[in-house]
């Protein structure tokens, strides 16, 4: 990557943490959000001891809750504030996709490592065998990359077509559904459940998915993003 | 430098203009009239790249868009949340140029506000801003919707200025509902 | 406070705990408890006094006790897990709602410093956070004092004050930690009503300033004579 | 309620109904958050029955998160394209609170349908007693307007925040958890856990709480809708 | 009619006017001049109660503002989902008073556009709808912040007629930026 295209991914990634932390504390605010998710789904399974695929299946809850608050920060924002003209203006459609994507990122994988600590540390998992503490944080490291690919690529096909709300949905739920079967996979597996090699594989695919969608994802994104 | 060759745009049925075309050089400044809604601002949009023909073509200067083309229009936003100067230092980083900020913001007089949001400027003093960000890469071209619309006196003879010296540097189009904003033509297209 | 911290560890072990001898945590556990609860509850009745007559004052007083409200909910859950840990054996336990509801509470209050710090402009800060506070006092009440009765709850929280009392000692001993915590409490909410005050003075101040410096243009309507085009 | 009232509550919901089916895509957004979050549900209990108490659990959480952003998007949508000030001109501040409560009560409903109806469909839930179809439906409602009235009032508080999205989960999130102590109490029983009449109670008490917060809302919305 | 007594706005430490004071009758039309950012929306926003006086006090025209007061300013965005006629329904069913639509779009020329989504109106359009909800309820007094910006001829005359017509129902306050419009006014207030 030309330290051109790092200046402008860097800078529109700027713009977006700014925005969102703007305020004396903004940085207490995101963690706090990351904190109230992870209580929310908590105090759903407090007091159980859970399996360790429900358990994946709850983090995975949450971590989508996390990628749909992240969802309008994308493009929706851009258009409803009017600004989409003036970034179509200054940016390339590649830098503004990577910008917009690592914010999602960020902001998905803080959750996820927040939420995936303080289910270690809190809840009583029972899984088959004992967490396999790098599968874990490797499938939360797949989930945020695929998530934040998807739901980047999501968002901006949702903003452009505006009046085809429809036609966006029937898009995203394909692009979303297999990162959710990989993703609770290879979280379970991570957590004790099912078979290990299953779980790797189905991290590393989620990884994959994720590197995929952000790689492909800046030249659907181009084809959209300028009218 | 900037130019259209049969250049056309309709929205629906409804043709907004066809076949226009024209080629400016520098020193050129074409002031672009006609009744509310009767398609300048929908024909600057073309030429910034914003909206895409319906037929024919457009020549821009040469080298990337973001540097060569400046474009200001009283229906573009920026963002609320963020300040002048951060403004000014995203432009840069975006286009690859200079920052250029305190002359900036001392050209357009913002000094005092560099450091507000948006949010809490007056309509005015965005106009400001918007020409700032406009002209901060010295482009070839430069595209004014309404430049005078929400300017104060002092901020009309400004924008008369940058005019002034775009013209020096290259092309200008300016986008007007006010007559008296003809005099900072060397031509006019009327659209009907 | 160093007295009645010494005092307290005259008292007996108390009966009824797992680990006795460490249930003297209970001299500040339960007083920081009562304490964040009457701070919240003052909180909300100084929002809505801000809300009726929007003075300043108000806000300071509503955004002082939300901030005595945190700390004093903090000290709770940290002297609480504490407690859990040397009696239950466990720092946390989700099925315990006590520790549960009061977790919730403590993210209400803090949420209400995240949403006041997200407004630059003071007074509109100073109008979001005090409805804020007055749509979380309901809940607020309902997991302090509502939830952790529930039925189909079950509490490991020792009741004991609901179960006829601790003994004489205990009793006069929690009193006075009590009362000196409260007033230790009120004492250090008063310096910070002073400060928040001043800081609103300063502004005003330097408002004034800033209008001193300002040439005093007369502002007078002055009717215009219609121009010769009309 | 006069009828100058109901005339002006009524042109502010169809007004958002318009605008919702012109494309802004809350409800899709929300519906496909319930239908991921259903399927995420299913494929961590794939083969196994799960117990009504958390199927509960798991319909409340997923109502939580997906009122919590899609329900705040009646103000901030107002106030990041600048039609707030319109709105403040034309319409007093407890029909507008009305007409956005009255919106969000109907698209939480509709999403905690499908969410209900999926998991029904999807999952297998195993109860002591079988499925109370009225309990269940009587417990969504209650859910339904214990949400509305209170994320609506929410919204309207993190609207011209700079990060309201997140702003949004995390001041709304610990206000309703209370309510979720309430309400999963009166789900389970309608799954089939519990007793029915607590869980009766439990419904029943959130329709009130629901009731309470439309109530009340208004009066502390007029406070911060006009400056 | 309409009036100001000690009013004052400021922003921070910052005062953007003090104890400013006027009464307007029916006939009186004010300008509010001034540069950039001295307050002129401010002050405008201020009688239209969308923003909170400092010190001071204000008379409104008696009866409910949303009938009594008409507002419209550049700075104003209409709902870009909603067609011109939806606005006027809605506007109408909210303040209780008779719609009239057609008179309405055919006073400022929009009966062509009358189904259409305002996001794909032109600017100059959407001031010719704002202008139209101003006036709906044929208000006792009206606030006009820059009528003229991003209005083309036709558009302006418009303007000066709805102001002529106003000053015959009530009193009208005008913020300008531009000192041709200064004629359309019986009295100036200059903000520094
Ligand atoms: C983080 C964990 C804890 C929290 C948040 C917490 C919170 C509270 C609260 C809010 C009260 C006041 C109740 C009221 O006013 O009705 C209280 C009372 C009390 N707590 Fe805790 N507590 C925690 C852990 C513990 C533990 C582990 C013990 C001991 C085993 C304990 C012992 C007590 C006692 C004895 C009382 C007085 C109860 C009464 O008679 O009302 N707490 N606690
Ligand atoms: N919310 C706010 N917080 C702080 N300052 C503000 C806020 N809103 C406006 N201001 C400041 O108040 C001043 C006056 O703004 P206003 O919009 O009234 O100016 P104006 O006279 O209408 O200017 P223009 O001719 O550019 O429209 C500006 O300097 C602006 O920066
Ligand atoms: N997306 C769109 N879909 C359909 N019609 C559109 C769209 N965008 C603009 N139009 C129409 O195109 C015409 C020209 O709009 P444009 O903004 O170019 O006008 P303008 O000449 O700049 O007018 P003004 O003087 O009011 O600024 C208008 O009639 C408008 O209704
Ligand atoms: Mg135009
Ligand atoms: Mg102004």
């Amino acid at each position: 990557m030309s330290s051109s295209w790092r200046k402008e991914i860097s800078a529109l990634f700027v713009k977006e943490v700014q925005s969102e932390l703007r305020g004396r504390s903004g940085l207490l605010n995101s963690l706090l959000f990351s904190l109230v998710t992870v209580v929310a789904v908590s105090l759903a399974t407090f007091g159980h001891s859970i399996s360790a695929t429900f358990a994946a299946g709850m983090i995975w809850v949450a971590l989508l809750f996390a990628s749909s608050v992240a969802l309008p920060r994308c493009f929706t924002l851009e258009e409803e504030q009017g600004t989409g003209d003036l970034l179509r203006l200054l940016a390339r459609p590649h830098a503004v996709f990577w910008g917009k994507a690592l914010y999602n990122l960020l902001l998905i994988f803080l959750v996820a490592l927040v939420l995936g600590g303080l289910f270690l540390a809190l809840v009583e998992i029972r899984g088959d065998r004992p967490v396999i503490p790098w599968l874990f944080l490797l499938s939360l490291l797949g989930a945020a990359g695929a998530l934040a690919g998807a739901v980047t690529l999501c968002g901006a096909l949702v903003a452009q077509a505006a009046n085809r709300a429809t036609l966006a949905g029937t898009i995203s739920l394909p692009l979303l559904l297999p990162v959710l079967f990989l993703g609770v996979n290879g979280t379970r597996a991570g957590l004790g459940d099912g078979v290990l090699e299953t779980g790797l594989t189905a991290s590393i695919g989620l990884l994959c998915y994720g590197v995929a969608s952000l790689a492909i994802g800046p030249y659907l994104f181009a084809a959209v993003w300028k009218h | 430098m900037l130019g259209a060759e049969g250049l056309g745009k309709r929205y629906g049925p409804r043709w907004l203009f066809r076949d226009l075309r024209f080629t400016l050089e520098r020193g050129d400044s074409l002031i672009v009239a006609g009744e509310n809604g009767s398609g300048k601002s929908t024909l600057l949009k073309l030429l910034a790249g914003l909206v895409s023909p319906s037929e024919g073509t457009i020549s821009l200067p040469t080298g990337d868009a973001r540097t060569s083309l400046g474009y200001s229009a009283l229906d573009l936003n920026v963002y609320p949340h963020l300040t002048a100067i951060e403004h000014l230092l995203l432009a840069s980083r975006l286009r690859g140029c200079e920052p250029q900020v305190q002359p900036l913001l001392e050209r357009v007089s913002l000094t005092r506000a560099a450091n507000q949001r948006i949010g809490e400027f007056s309509t005015g003093m965005r106009a400001r801003l918007k020409l700032a960000i406009a002209i901060q890469a010295a482009p070839k071209a430069l595209l004014l919707d309404e430049p005078s619309a929400s300017l104060d006196q002092a901020g009309r003879e400004l924008a008369e200025e940058i005019i002034k010296d775009q013209r020096e540097r290259g092309a200008c189009v300016i986008a007007t509902n006010d007559k008296a904003e003809w005099r900072l033509g060397t031509h006019v297209l009327e659209l009907a | 406070m160093g007295g009645a911290t010494a005092w307290g560890f005259t008292a007996p072990p108390a009966k009824g705990f797992p680990r006795p001898d460490l249930a003297r945590i209970i001299f500040f556990h339960l007083p920081c408890a009562i304490g964040s609860t009457l701070f919240l509850t003052f909180a909300a009745y100084a929002s809505l006094r801000y809300l009726l007559d929007k003075k300043g004052d108000w806000d300071v007083r509503a955004s002082s006790a939300m901030e005595m409200g945190l700390v004093l909910s903090i000290l709770t859950l940290l002297t609480g897990m504490l407690f859990a840990r040397v009696q239950w054996g466990a720092w946390w336990d989700w099925q315990e709602v006590r520790m549960t509801s009061f977790l919730l509470v403590f993210l209400i209050v803090a949420a209400y410093f995240a949403l006041r710090s997200s407004f630059g402009d003071r007074t509109k800060g100073a109008q979001v956070s005090a409805i804020y506070v007055m749509a979380a006092l309901l809940p607020c009440f309902l997991l302090i004092f509502v939830a952790p009765r529930l039925p189909q709850f079950q509490s490991l929280h020792p009741d004991v004050i609901g179960k006829g009392g601790f003994d004489p000692t205990y009793n006069s001993i929690f009193l006075s930690t009590l009362t000196l915590v409260v007033i230790g409490c009120v004492w250090i909410y008063r310096l910070r009503v002073r400060a928040g005050k001043l800081e609103i003075d300063l502004e005003n101040l330097s408002a004034k300033l800033a209008d001193r410096n300002r040439p005093s243009a007369p502002r007078v309507v002055e009717p215009v004579p219609l121009s010769p085009e009309r």
